[in-house]
């Protein structure tokens, strides 16, 4: 009943055949990944598809390659994946694409040759300009800060570091003192973040680009009692820091509608599969709403900053 | 064999002084070129009761392990499944909290008894089928992981614990790490259960000549359960520490940990062949292995090094040990007049 | 006379810690003879071929081997100048073939060389038929019987080209036709020139087969003869040395009531079987017999480790059943093992542990350990039995045979028990220590303790008990009264017409 | 003990049919009801060529491990650091090719020529210190992890290797995945080493009595170093292959892979105190292991249930194999007439 009343369901759902969307993020803990997969599972629920979300239990290149190897031979129709070593997991989406299996890749992108589009949550300027910024209002743009990323590998924080130091340019009376891996571990970031506060008493702010990080951190700040004093920020689910708002330790998270992004996913996953997305459009439409499409990169759109203001009006 | 264990007693004590000092070098390194007075005048790093603090907060569930480590190796036999426990018991615990709405007293009682549970276990296949123990926690090493992650299908974790729990790995009681005065009530009970009683007593007998201890009349059934029931209370019990500290429960709890806390008890001067070693011995083992990996980013060394330090502190701590006994034994059977050794026969 | 012996050892001495094992042994072999070696346990055979087969190092004297003096003798430089030696225990590996233990002796361990496996059976099979064998060179070692496994090792020993070949008790635990097998083998080997070094404790194999024997005592080689010249007699009091009897000290007890007392006990797994007999408080009830007539098995039973599943054991008039040796030790008794470096001492222990190992639940109420009234047994104990260390906290390795043998005594005379079982109580314990421990074997049983003695050691046996047990194939073949004489036991011991009459 | 190895003997043989059933009975679960035919009447799933060869493709190294690891565990050794080594040779390879612009075939023999060092290291240590191989791995384990991490602090990984290594990884030879080729040639090599060769049967000699083979005047210490230089050797190669199926070299490669290598051995029958055992028999436990651990997506399982069944199956195989006897042991005590085995004394 409710997958032909979906709205989103539209042409491509009601005809043809049912589609088989596989799903890979980087670690099925993380929840950041849970709740692109709530939404990617609304689509395909809407575009009366099967989806399979899996995943490695911690970030494990290997593993992701194993998982997409075995859904090649499993036959699926389309592969969506969140890459955690581009390198490792092109070489096996390009033997899925051989396989007539149509590739997206969402969050983290692969080599282009190894997908058809890449479902771009964000720009690296967009992010690490958003970010900066905030970063430098909270500290009055002077001052030691420090960031925590996912891995040292992890190839889009990478991007985003980038487009950070470039924005840090702006602010000369701003210092990087530490930029620590947290392997998207919230233990791994509150044990960092404590060790960074003590070993740099002057620190004014933790930034973290990997959403476990923003948590780890604050919990660190509120076991450190250095609340207000070290001001936290960084990319995350509303839901895992709401307390931490509320309480005054974390200021702003920025985040885009990881939701929203799953779902993207999804229908870019099943149009591409379904040849209604091809190379070269320009602008992509899910129920109503358009996504302008940049090169091979189908753009979310730009990031949102959650406070104490509007955090309770998200729920992922 | 019998001079070896004799060579490995020495080194027990050569040991238990020569760590000591490496640990106080430790210290003293890290505390000269890890701390630094600000501009402000406020001393920052290694040095800082903090950063003290928070090395033990880091090591403690290690330092459990270990502890419960002990005595199983005393027996001559080992533990690997203990790290997998921690995971199990995480898991299990935050379950019953959050699924089950058990209240946390009764979930935590309930997780104690599931660590005991898994010893017997462990117990019960080594004791009953006469499996080496190395083989049968190898096995529940993977059962006690993968029954944690099939729990969690690998993506479910637990969090938001009430504060009167998370108290436990995050307050301060009378200025020390709540969870620091766990660890020091477990350490003592553990000291003197090895060191003050007939239970410790056999633990070292059965590790030195199983056969003699069973001649002597000891039960050594009833001795080897109770080390493997006492590991698997330690684990669940690390378990619920590490929730508590990061107010978060998954799957992954502890993995790699079983390989630490046994390096933590060999360097310690736990003889791997059962019979010799101490508490203490697995104490000191247990800090300097502790402020190597928490400590290098004082000063400025990359964390990763980390794990190189203790790999080469355990082989050089032991051959410096061994080292002396070879030789003598090795000039013994050059111009072989007598020896004190009353095996002649160089020991394997 | 013109070719110079096999062997000749000259003045070899050897001490381990304590224990002096041999103290200037000459000795020497001749090509094609049976030389036997014959002495009471503890006499040091066993150290002398564990010198000549280079396991040991001697502390002084020389080896010559064919003439030429040889130093610093490895266990290989041994094969290779031709001796072989054939234990009690052969030293096979069980998980190997018979073909594979054989190759593993003798071909040259060069690494990755294919196994040329037709070769290797043809040269097997021949070794085996040489010593009229019949056993298959594929069979794992692990399937065949004692006795064939130490024809494996003849045949490795022939098949090394060995001239001089030793065997150490190799009849322990053969039955009468092996025996006749085995010493058709010697036979054949001494007529092929090669020397041989028998040991055993059994006299008849020596008049069967040996052309010479040296008797050992004590580390030292009481003489040489012709073994034409001698009669069991002669050999018996050469082994037994000075007039033992009287160094035993003298019975002062009166046998009081029955502490123990067995009807047909018997064990499947351990052979024994159909023993009866009662020992009574103040009474030291011995149990001769040969080497693997059975005795440390019924003591296993007796002390639970090995339970009885025939026949019924009396305590103290009450009929009790022993699974363990928890059962044992709190029904009071008391079992001092045979081997005490593997059971009677936990040797990286200190003595005061030793001694307290057996009476923890009593000793220590609570489990708290009361170190300094621990101390104080320890040392009442060192102060009673005279033992020599260097205090309550040296390791029981540290010590002489002898006196790890009495921390083993005092073990178990701190349980207070009613029945007081020693196996082997003073095997290799030097002679010093032998006489303090019957001393105080005496003393116990004149405080009214039940003694059942188990010895391999002829005289103890005669100069201990008030009545002696001989037991022969795992059951009790004749209990005799307090000083029987030497040759009476040893016939029964042996099964030899004279016991028939006896 | 010696009864002992009688019992793990037995259960050896046991074992081996024992496990091919298993083994035999998982691949037909997973074949119907892994295997489907799609809409388009392509046949998907299990059952497909792909999907077999992916699972050799994907077990590949840690066959490697657990064959190089068979000799280590005969001779009654263990070696923790073969993981950790994957991960060190691994790097090295990396460096050596994109750092220092060393050619491949160059490279390739250098990190080979690593494990062997690394091998000699460990073999070091346990020859001529005595130190105990649990121990000495147990260092080597943190020492290698340590340096590869150091090595890369963490951070750096090595890709874009060019095709001709890849291909070792990723083609097919002959429509056999390459580093299967690699891993039967290896296979059939360790085969014959152990079961063919004077120097399997002085590995079987050592593990069953090291002194014993002293005195039939085996080279023990020279033995002892080839198995672990071996065992290096095949580290460094499963390295090696790790990196060319994946395009990537990081620190973190065959990271816990020691763990599950000693598993499938085990599993394969070994006995852990040496002396028994054989390459096939750990080929067995290797593939039984393999097809749990991959296979289970195929019927909609999901995957992390693997770990819980490895455990298991460890545990319940072994038990199986020991309870018949453990019993008849048992009931011998009981009442049974004479017993074939030479001990009358019941095992330890
Ligand atoms: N490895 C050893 N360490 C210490 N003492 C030993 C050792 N081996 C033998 N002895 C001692 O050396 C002496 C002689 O022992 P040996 O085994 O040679 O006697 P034996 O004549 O073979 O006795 P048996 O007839 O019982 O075999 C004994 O006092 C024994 O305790
Ligand atoms: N460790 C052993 N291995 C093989 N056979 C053994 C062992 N111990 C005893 N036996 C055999 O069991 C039987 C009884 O041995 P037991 O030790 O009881 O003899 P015993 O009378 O005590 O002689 P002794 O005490 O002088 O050795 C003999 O056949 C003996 O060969
Ligand atoms: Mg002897
Ligand atoms: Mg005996």
């Amino acid at each position: 009943g409710k997958k032909d009343s979906a709205p989103a369901a539209g042409s491509a759902g009601a005809s043809g055949k049912k589609l088989t969307i596989a799903m890979l993020p980087k670690s099925k803990g993380n929840a950041y990944f849970l709740s692109a997969a709530k939404g990617a599972q609304k689509a395909a629920d809407a575009l009366n598809d099967t989806l399979l979300f899996d995943g490695p239990t911690q970030t494990d290149p290997a593993k992701q390659n194993e998982i997409v190897e075995g859904w090649i031979n499993k036959g699926v129709d389309v592969i969506a994946v969140a890459a955690e070593d581009k390198a490792a997991l092109s070489t096996a989406l390009r033997k899925a694409q051989s396989k007539g299996i149509k590739v997206v890749s969402f969050d983290a992108d692969v080599m282009p040759d190894a997908r058809t589009f890449f479902v771009n949550q964000a720009t690296p300027q967009g992010i690490g300009e958003s970010l900066m910024d905030e970063a430098a209002r909270l500290a009055g743009s002077e001052g030691e800060f420090a960031i925590i990323t996912a891995s040292l590998t992890a190839a889009n924080q990478n991007e985003w570091k980038k487009s950070i130091d470039e924005r840090l340019k702006m602010y000369p009376k701003m210092k990087l003192v530490e930029f620590r891996p947290c392997d998207d571990d919230k233990a791994k970031a509150q044990s960092e973040a404590t060790t960074i506060m003590s070993a740099h008493p002057n620190l004014k702010l933790i930034m973290s680009i990997c959403s476990p990080g923003v948590p780890g951190a604050a919990e660190a700040v509120k076991q450190a009692g250095k609340t207000g004093k070290v001001k936290v920020i960084g990319l995350g689910l509303p839901n895992e820091n709401k307390a931490y708002v509320h309480s005054g330790v974390t200021d702003s998270v920025i985040l885009w509608n990881t939701e929203e992004l799953g779902a993207l996913a999804v229908h870019a996953a099943d149009a591409l599969a379904r040849g209604t997305l091809k190379a070269g459009d320009k602008s992509f439409t899910v129920g109503g709403k358009t996504y302008d499409i940049v090169g091979d990169n189908i753009m979310l759109g730009k990031p949102f900053i959650f406070n104490k203001a509007n955090i309770d009006q998200f729920d992922f | 064999m019998n001079s070896d264990k004799h060579g490995l007693k020495k080194l027990l004590f050569r040991h238990e002084t020569l760590l000591l000092l490496v640990l106080v070098g430790e210290w003293l390194f890290f505390y000269f070129r890890g701390t630094t007075t600000n501009f402000s005048g406020v001393t920052v790093g290694f040095g800082t009761a903090g950063a003290q603090i928070d090395i033990l907060r880091h090591s403690c569930e290690i330092g459990l392990l270990a502890l419960v480590m002990t005595p199983v190796i005393l027996t001559g036999g080992i533990d690997l499944s203990v790290g997998s426990l921690m995971g199990l018991s995480a898991v299990v615990f935050g379950k019953l909290w959050r699924d089950a709405g058990v209240p946390i007293p009764a979930a935590i009682t309930a997780t104690l008894a599931l660590g005991a549970l898994a010893g017997g276990l462990n117990a019960t296949l080594i004791t009953a089928l006469r499996l080496p123990p190395l083989i049968v926690t190898l096995g529940t090493f993977s059962l006690f992981r993968g029954l944690a992650e099939a729990l969690t299908r690998g993506a479910d974790t637990f969090t938001g614990f009430p504060a009167s729990f998370q108290a436990i790995g995050q307050n301060n009681w009378f200025g020390l790490p709540a969870q620091l005065l766990v660890f020091v009530l477990v350490a003592a009970a553990i000291w003197l259960l090895v060191h003050r009683t007939t239970l410790g007593r056999s633990f070292r007998a059965i590790g030195y000549a199983s056969e003699g201890a069973r001649y002597a009349g000891l039960p050594v059934g009833r001795r080897l359960a109770t080390v493997y029931i006492l590991a698997g209370l330690g684990a669940s019990l690390a378990g619920l520490i590490f929730t508590a500290r990061l107010n978060q429960a998954g799957a992954n709890t502890g993995t790699g940990y079983e390989l630490f806390a046994i390096t933590a008890v060999v360097l310690g001067g736990t003889s791997i062949f059962g019979g010799s070693g101490s508490v203490h011995g697995t104490l000191l083992g247990w800090a300097a292995v502790a402020v190597l990996s928490d400590s290098l980013p004082y000063v400025d060394w990359p964390r990763e090094v980390g794990g190189m330090l203790t790999g080469l502190l355990l082989i050089v701590a032991l051959s410096a040990g061994v080292l002396p006994k070879f030789l003598s034994a090795w000039r013994a059977r050059r111009h072989s007049s007598r020896s004190v050794n009353p095996q002649p026969t160089p020991s394997p | 006379m013109s070719t110079p012996p096999l062997l000749e050892l000259r003045a070899l001495a050897k001490s381990f810690g304590g224990a002096r094992a041999l103290r200037g042994v000459d000795f020497d072999l001749r090509e094609g003879e049976v030389h036997a070696l014959l002495g009471e346990n503890g006499a040091g055979k066993s150290t002398l071929i564990k010198i000549v087969t280079g396991a040991h190092q001697p502390d002084r004297g020389t080896i010559k081997v064919a003439g030429q003096i040889v130093a610093g003798l490895s266990p290989a430089t041994a094969r290779q100048l031709g001796i072989a030696c054939i234990y009690q225990q052969p030293a096979l590996f069980p998980d190997l073939t018979v073909a594979e233990n054989i190759a593993l002796r003798l071909e040259p361990a060069a690494a990755l060389r294919r196994v040329d496996w037709s070769a290797r059976r043809e040269r097997v099979r021949g070794l085996l038929d040489r010593i009229g064998a019949v056993i298959s060179p594929e069979a794992e070692v692990r399937t065949l019987s004692m006795p064939e496994q130490q024809l494996v090792e003849i045949a490795c020993a022939l098949g090394a080209g060995a001239r001089i070949v030793i065997m150490d008790e190799p009849t322990a635990s053969l039955t009468q036709k092996e025996q006749h097998l085995l010493f058709a083998v010697v036979r054949e080997l001494r007529k092929s020139g090669v020397g041989v070094i028998y040991i055993s404790h059994r006299l008849e194999e020596i008049f069967a087969l040996a052309d010479r024997v040296t008797v050992l005592r004590d580390g030292e080689s009481v003489g040489t003869n012709e073994v034409s010249e001698l009669n069991e007699a002669a050999l018996i009091r050469m082994m037994v040395g000075r007039e033992l009897t009287q160094i035993y000290p003298p019975s002062e007890s009166a046998p009081g009531n029955v502490v123990l007392a067995l009807r047909n006990v018997g064990c499947r797994t351990s052979g024994v079987q159909g023993v009866t007999f009662d020992v009574r408080a103040g009474e030291i009830f011995g149990l001769a017999g040969l080497v693997g007539a059975g005795r440390t098995e019924l003591a296993r039973i007796l002390f639970g480790i090995t339970p009885a599943d025939t026949g019924e054991i009396t305590l103290n008039g009450e009929r009790v059943v022993l699974h363990s040796p928890q059962d044992a030790i709190a029904r009071g008794i008391a079992y001092v093992p045979e081997d005490r470096r593997r059971h009677g001492v936990v040797l990286d222990l200190p003595i005061a542990h030793n001694m307290t190992m057996a009476i923890h639940p009593g000793f220590f109420p609570a489990t708290w350990l009361r170190l300094s009234a621990e101390r104080g047994l320890a040392l009442d104990f060192i102060r009673d039995l005279a033992i020599k260390c260097s205090g309550p906290e040296a390791p029981g390795g540290s010590l002489s045979g002898g006196n790890q043998q009495k921390v083993s005594l005092a073990r178990w005379l701190a349980t207070k028990p009613k029945l007081l079982i020693l196996d082997e109580p003073t095997q290799g314990v030097d002679v010093g220590a032998k006489g303090e421990i019957h001393k105080i074997i005496r003393r116990l049983a004149k405080e009214g303790l039940a003694v059942l003695l188990i010895s391999s050691d002829l005289p103890e046996a005669l100069g201990m008990s008030d009545r002696i047990g001989v037991m022969r194939g795992s059951t009790i073949a004749a209990i005799l009264p307090g000083g029987s004489d030497a040759h009476t036991v040893m016939a029964a011991a042996l099964g030899s017409e004279k016991g028939a009459a006896a």
